[in-house]
C-alpha cells in the first residue's frame, strides 16, 4: 500500500514493502531505503541507515495526522495525506478563493482587546484582537474584507495555540 | 546568622538561590502566584506560601503579601533574586523596617542608581567616565544645543526614568534636534509621569561590558572582572561570555578599579553590576548599576570559582569578605546561553504552553540552571527566560566548541524556543572571531535565520518516521476516538483557511 | 590527524568519549550488542555497527568483530574506553597491524603493567617504592617463610595474574603460612590457569590514592596529581575526591616524581593512573598501574581544568604535550560519586530493569556524565554503573554541601539504585573528617545502612497519596482490566508466601 | 468512606473528608490534614501542609494496590488494603503455615542454574536455582522441606522481577 506524505512543499509517495522486527524495507518516491527501525519512547525513534545514526522525535498537532518533527538538526512540520486530506485539497483547487477565515493565534495567550462583534463587517487589514503572552503584544487582522460570523472569546479570556478565535466569511 | 531565606521570586533564579541555601544548611521559603503552584521553585522549596493572582503586580510585585508570607513563614531575610521587586528601594526599606534582612543594598543605593541622571551625576564626581553628554537634565533646548555642539553628533536623548527603549531618541544631524527633544519629554512624560532627560553622546559601535563586584559591610569592595554582554536583541541579552574578547589586560585593571569606584561612591553592599559601554578603540563609559544579582552572574562564578549567591548571604550576615583581589584569577573561558520559549522563525513571539519532552545537555564543562521540567506548563504571565546553559572550556575556543557540542544536546518540545538561534549565534563568523558589538544580531540576520540544511535521506527518513507513527497511532485507535476523527473531517468540508501571524 | 573514532565500549563512558570528539570536530562510530540497540551511546554516535549478541564476550571483547566495524566505517583510531579490551596488550598490537590507531599506550606498556610480578620488578628498577615483599615469584614454601621472616607479618599472598580478590590470601600468624600458600596457588590455578604467586607486607589501614599521568610520544611526562580512592565495597570503588584529604604537599609532589618515574619505566604514552597504597604514615608503595582512562577521571578534569579524552587524542594524533608540569594546580576540591543500579538494602544486589523516571541535579558546580535515560531498560549483561556524579566546591567543605544538595536532588526510579546509600556515606563522620581507608565502609556497616526517619505528618503524607493514586486508577480502570484484577484474586484464594533472597 | 492503607508494619485508617479542586481535608488515624494535593505528573504529587512542601512519586507495583513510594528523603513500600488482601489476611491467620512457596527474583536476569524438576523432594536451604544478572550470581534456596509442584523457567532463560520461578508445596 501506498502513503502520501507532505513535508514543506514536497509530497512524497511512500510504500512499505516489508517489515521484520525492528528491519523496515520502504521506498520513498521510488528510492529504497532498509532501515532498523526502533521506537524508543512515546513519539520517539532511532533509525539506523547505512549505519548512521538518526534519532526523531514526534509531536502530534491535533490529532493523528500533522506532526512538528525534530531530528538532530532539523525541525519540520510533516503531514499524512489521506483519503480527507486529499478531497480537502481537490475542493480547495476547484475553488477561487475560501469560503472563510479563521483566526487562530500560534502561542497560548490571553485576548487583552476584542474589536469585533459577531456580525461586523471588517475590511482586509483591520485588527480584529490583540493576545498578550510574556508581556508582548501581538495584533491579529483580517486577511480580506468580510463579515465576523463568529466570535468565540471575550476579553480577558486565555486560550490556547490554535484555537478557533473569530471566524470571518468572505461572502 | 541568616537561617530561613525566603526567595520573592520565581523560575530559574529562584530555584537557583534555594540551591546555595539548602548548600549553606538554611531553610527555603518559595512565594508563588495562582499560575504557580505547580512550578519548580514551589516543588523545591521546603515551604511554599500563595502570594496572590497571576498578574505580577498582584503577586511577585505585592510588597504587603509578599511580607506576609515572610512572617508567617518566620524567614530572617528575603532574597529578591532578579527583576521584579529586586531593584525596588521601596521593598528594601519595608524590610529593613519589618525586622527582615534585605539580601541586598540600602534603599540609598538602590534609589542613587536606579536614576539614570543621578547616578551620572555621582560618578562623574567619583572620577568613573561616563558618556560625554549634560551633567543633570536639560532645562532648555538651547542648552541642549550647546551640549551637542560640545560633544558632536551623534548623540541620544534619554529619558532619566527610562528604560526599555523607551523616551529615547537618536539624533543625527542639527535639524533633527529640536523634534527629537520634544518628543522624547513627550514620550518620557506618558511612560514615566517624568518628561525629564539628559544628552549622550551616542557610540557607533558599542560593545556592552559589564562588571561584577562584592562589597561587604566593612567598606571592602573587590570585583570579579568582566563579562561580555554585547549580543542583544531589542536590548534583551542573549549570550554573554568571560573573559570579553576584545579587552586587554591593562584595560581589564582599570575598568575593574572604575567599578569599585562606582560602588564605593553609594556605600554600595552586596553583589552588584557595574555596565560599561566601550567603544572600538577601548574608551569605556560607565552606562548604568544593576543592584543586584544578574541573569548571567554564573559565567563569573565559573571562572572565578566562586557561588555568588553564597557570598550575598555571607554579607547580608555581615561578614567581611574572604575573597582578595589580589587572589582572584579568571580561569579560562565560560559562556551562558540563554534559553527563551520564543519563537525565532514567527518574530521571535513568546512561546508559553506545555513542556512535553526535555533533553538536557550533560558532561564535561556544563551547567544547566533551569525552572521547566517534563509536564510542565509554562505560564504565559512572565518573562520567557526558562533555561540557561553555561559553558566552561580551558579557552575560548573549546569553551564555543562545547557550547556547540551542548547545544546540539539540548532539546526542549512542546514549546518553541530559540535553541537553534542560539546555535547559529555561536557558528556566526563575528562570533566566532569574538569580534562583535551590540549590532551582531542585526548585522547577522540572514545567517541567524536559516535553517541547517537537511539532504534527502535526511527528509526521507522524518517522512518514513511520521508515517509509521501515524499507522501505529491509526491501529491504537479505540473506536470513539475514530468518531472523534470523521467529526473532524465533516468540519472541514467546508474550505477554511487559518491565519496565523 | 584522527578524523573517525570507533568508541569500542558502551555505557556512560562511550557518551562521554563521543562529547569530547564531538567538540572536537571528530565523526563517531558506536558499537553495540543485541542488548544495547536502544543504548544512549547508540542513539548518540554519528553512526552504529552492531558487533554481536548480548554477552560481552561475543560483542565487547569480540575484537575480531570490532575490527570489521572500523574497517566498515573507515574509523582511523580505537579509544576503548575503561574495562573490555581497554588493557588487552593483543587488542592494542592487532589496531597497529590493521593501521588503526589505538588511542591507549603501546601492547608492550599493557603486558607489562598487567603481570604484577613483572610490573613489580620494572618498578623496583625504576626506583619507585613497591609494598615490601619477594622479588618475584616463590619458587618454594622455604623461600616464602624466608621472606616473611624478613618483612614480618601480617603478609597478603597473591597471585600474579590475580584481579578481583581471588587468588589472595591473607596471613597473620606464622602457622598459616604453608596452608595459605597452597590454597592461593591451587586457587590461582584454577581461576587463571597460572599458579604463580608472589608475598607483600600487608597495610593494616591502608588508603588507595592514585595519580593521573600523561605522556606523549615525545618523552614528556606529567601527572594531574592524585585522586583519593579508600572509600570501596568488596574492591569496587564508591566514591573518590581530589586532592586527597590526607597528603601534605610534599608528600604530594613526591609521589607525583614516583608516578612520573613509573610511566616513563614502560615507556608509557597516553593517558594512565599509577595506584599507590599509601599506610597512616604516608608511607607510599606502588600497588598497580591502569594502563587506560578511569571510571574516576572527571574529577581530575575538574580540578586541573583539562579534558582528559581530548589530551589522550592529541597523544594519539602524535602531538606533543601542551600542559607545562608547573603550571598545572589543583583548583577547589571535586568529589565523584558513582551511582549503581544496585540494592543497597538487598545486600547490593545488582538491578537490571526499566527507569521510569529520572530527576537530573544541576545548578553550580554539578557535572553528571551517564547512560541511562526514561523508558531505557538497563540490561542484566554488565556492570550495574548507570551514572557518575561530579561535584565541585571551592573547597573540600563546598564539595562535601554541595554533593549532598546534589545527591538529595537526584532521583532514579523503576530501578533500584545507591543514590540514598551514598547520601549516608557523604555524611558519615569519617568521610566528613576526611579520615577513612579502605576500610571505611565495613566499619560505618551500621550507619551506613541507617535510613533517615520519616515523621508521622510524612508517613501520613504518603499514605494519603499513596490512597488517593489508587482511587484515581480504580475510577479510570476499564471493565477489561477490572476482570484482571478479579481474576487475580481467584489465584490468591490459595494462600502462598513469595519468598525473596 | 474509610480505607486502610499499609506501611511497614502500621495499617492506618484513612477518611477522606472533603475535596474540592487542590483542597484535600482528610483524617489518617483520627488526626486531621488540611492539604494542598496536586498532580503533577504520573505517578507524582506536590503536596502543601501547612505550607511545608511535600513531593510524592509513586510507581506501581503489580497492579494497582501497591506502591513504591519515594519522598524526598525517603522511600517507602505502601498497599492499600481492600476486602480482597483482608479475607487473604484473614485466612493467613486462621492456618498454621502456608500452602506453598514461590520463589521469586527481586530482580531481572537470567537463569544460569535450574537443580529441581516437577516432582521433586527438596529439603529446607537446598539450592533450587541460580541467577545471574550484572556479572553477579545469586541462589535462591528452598525456605522448608517439600516437593516442587512447578518450574516455569528453564536454564539460559531471562527473568523478570518477580516472576514465579518455582514453587514449592510444604504438603
Amino acid at each position: 500500500m501506498s502513503y502520501q506524505v507532505k513535508l514543506k512543499d514536497r509530497i512524497a509517495h511512500v510504500e512499505i514493502l516489508s517489515r521484520q522486527k525492528e528491519q523496515l524495507l520502504v521506498s520513498v518516491d521510488g528510492k529504497e531505503y532498509a532501515l532498523d527501525f526502533v521506537k524508543i519512547g512515546k513519539g520517539s525513534y532511532s533509525i539506523l541507515y547505512q549505519n548512521k545514526s538518526f534519532n526523531v522525535e514526534l509531536i502530534p498537532i491535533n490529532g493523528i495526522k500533522k506532526y512538528d518533527v525534530n531530528t538532530f538538526k532539523n525541525s519540520f512540520e510533516v503531514e499524512i495525506i489521506d483519503a480527507e486530506s486529499k478531497y480537502l485539497a481537490s475542493r480547495k483547487q476547484t475553488q477561487d478563493s475560501d469560503d472563510e477565515a479563521v483566526i487562530t493565534s500560534p502561542i497560548p495567550g490571553k485576548v487583552v482587546k476584542l474589536f469585533v462583534e459577531k456580525g461586523d463587517t471588517v475590511e482586509a487589514g483591520q485588527t480584529v484582537l490583540v493576545i498578550s503572552a510574556m508581556k508582548m503584544e501581538s495584533e491579529f487582522k483580517a486577511p480580506k474584507a468580510g463579515v465576523v460570523s463568529a466570535v468565540n472569546v471575550s476579553e480577558g479570556q486565555s486560550v490556547d495555540s490554535r484555537q478557533e478565535l473569530v471566524i470571518i466569511d468572505f461572502h | 546568622m541568616i537561617k530561613k531565606v525566603l526567595v520573592a521570586n520565581r523560575g530559574e533564579i529562584a530555584v537557583r538561590i534555594i540551591r546555595s541555601c539548602r548548600e549553606m544548611g538554611i531553610q527555603t521559603v518559595a512565594v508563588y502566584s495562582d499560575a504557580d503552584r505547580c512550578a519548580l521553585h514551589v516543588l523545591y522549596a521546603d515551604e511554599a506560601f500563595h502570594i496572590g493572582p497571576s498578574p505580577s503586580t498582584e503577586s511577585y510585585l505585592n510588597i504587603d503579601n509578599i511580607l506576609r508570607a515572610a512572617r508567617q513563614s518566620g524567614a530572617d531575610a528575603i532574597h529578591p533574586g532578579y527583576g521584579f521587586l529586586s531593584e525596588n528601594a521601596d521593598f528594601s526599606a519595608r524590610c529593613n523596617d519589618a525586622g527582615i534582612i534585605f539580601i541586598g543594598p540600602s534603599p540609598y543605593a538602590i534609589s542613587t542608581m536606579g536614576d539614570k541622571i543621578t547616578a551620572r551625576k555621582t560618578m562623574m564626581a567619583a572620577g568613573v567616565p561616563v558618556v560625554p553628554g549634560t551633567e543633570g537634565e536639560i532645562d532648555s533646548e538651547e542648552e541642549a544645543l550647546r551640549t551637542i555642539e560640545e560633544i558632536g553628533l551623534p548623540v541620544m536623548i534619554k529619558a532619566s526614568a527610562g528604560g526599555g527603549g523607551k523616551g529615547m531618541r537618536l539624533v543625527k544631524n542639527d535639524k533633527e534636534v529640536k523634534s527629537a527633544l520634544r518628543a522624547a519629554r513627550s514620550e518620557a512624560r506618558s511612560a514615566f509621569g517624568d518628561d525629564a532627560v539628559f544628552i549622550e553622546k551616542y557610540i557607533e559601535s558599542p560593545h556592552h561590558i559589564e562588571y561584577q563586584i562584592l562589597a561587604d559591610a566593612h567598606g571592602n569592595v573587590i570585583h570579579l572582572f568582566e563579562r561580555e554582554c554585547s549580543v542583544q536583541r531589542r536590548h534583551q541579552k542573549i549570550i554573554e561570555e568571560t573573559p570579553s574578547p576584545i579587552l586587554t589586560p591593562e584595560r581589564r585593571e582599570q575598568m575593574g578599579e572604575a567599578a569599585i569606584a562606582a560602588a564605593k561612591a553609594v556605600d554600595y553592599r552586596g553583589a552588584g553590576t557595574i555596565e560599561f559601554i566601550v567603544d572600538k578603540d577601548l574608551n569605556y563609559y560607565f552606562l548604568e548599576m544593576n543592584t543586584r544579582l544578574q541573569v548571567e552572574h554564573p559565567i563569573t562564578e565559573r571562572v572565578v570559582g566562586v557561588d555568588l549567591v553564597k557570598e550575598q548571604i555571607h554579607i547580608a550576615n555581615g561578614e567581611p569578605l574572604k575573597l582578595k583581589q589580589s587572589e582572584l584569577k579568571q580561569q579560562g573561558h565560560a559562556i551562558e546561553c540563554r534559553v527563551y520559549a520564543e519563537d525565532p522563525d514567527n518574530n521571535f513571539m513568546p512561546a508559553p504552553g506545555k513542556v512535553t519532552h526535555i533533553d538536557i545537555p550533560y558532561g564535561v564543562g556544563v551547567r544547566v540552571d533551569g525552572s521547566i521540567y517534563e509536564g510542565f506548563e509554562i505560564p504565559l504571565y512572565y518573562d520567557p527566560l526558562i533555561a540557561k546553559l553555561i559553558v566552561w572550556g580551558k579557552d575560548r575556543t573549546e569553551a564555543l566548541e562545547r557550547t556547540q557540542r551542548a547545544l546540539k544536546e539540548f532539546k526542549i518540545t512542546g514549546v518553541k524556543n530559540n535553541l537553534k538561534f542560539l546555535e547559529r549565534i555561536i557558528q556566526a563568523d563575528g562570533f566566532v572571531q569574538g569580534d562583535y558589538t551590540t549590532h551582531f544580531i542585526d548585522e547577522n540576520k540572514d545567517f541567524l535565520m536559516r535553517n541547517d540544511p537537511c539532504d534527502q535521506n535526511c527528509e526521507d527518513i522524518v517522512i518514513v518516521t511520521a508515517l509509521m507513527e501515524y499507522l501505529q497511532k491509526l491501529e491504537k485507535a479505540s473506536p470513539k476516538e475514530m468518531t472523534a476523527l470523521k467529526n473532524n473531517w465533516k468540519d472541514f468540508t467546508r474550505v477554511r483557511s487559518v491565519f496565523r501571524l
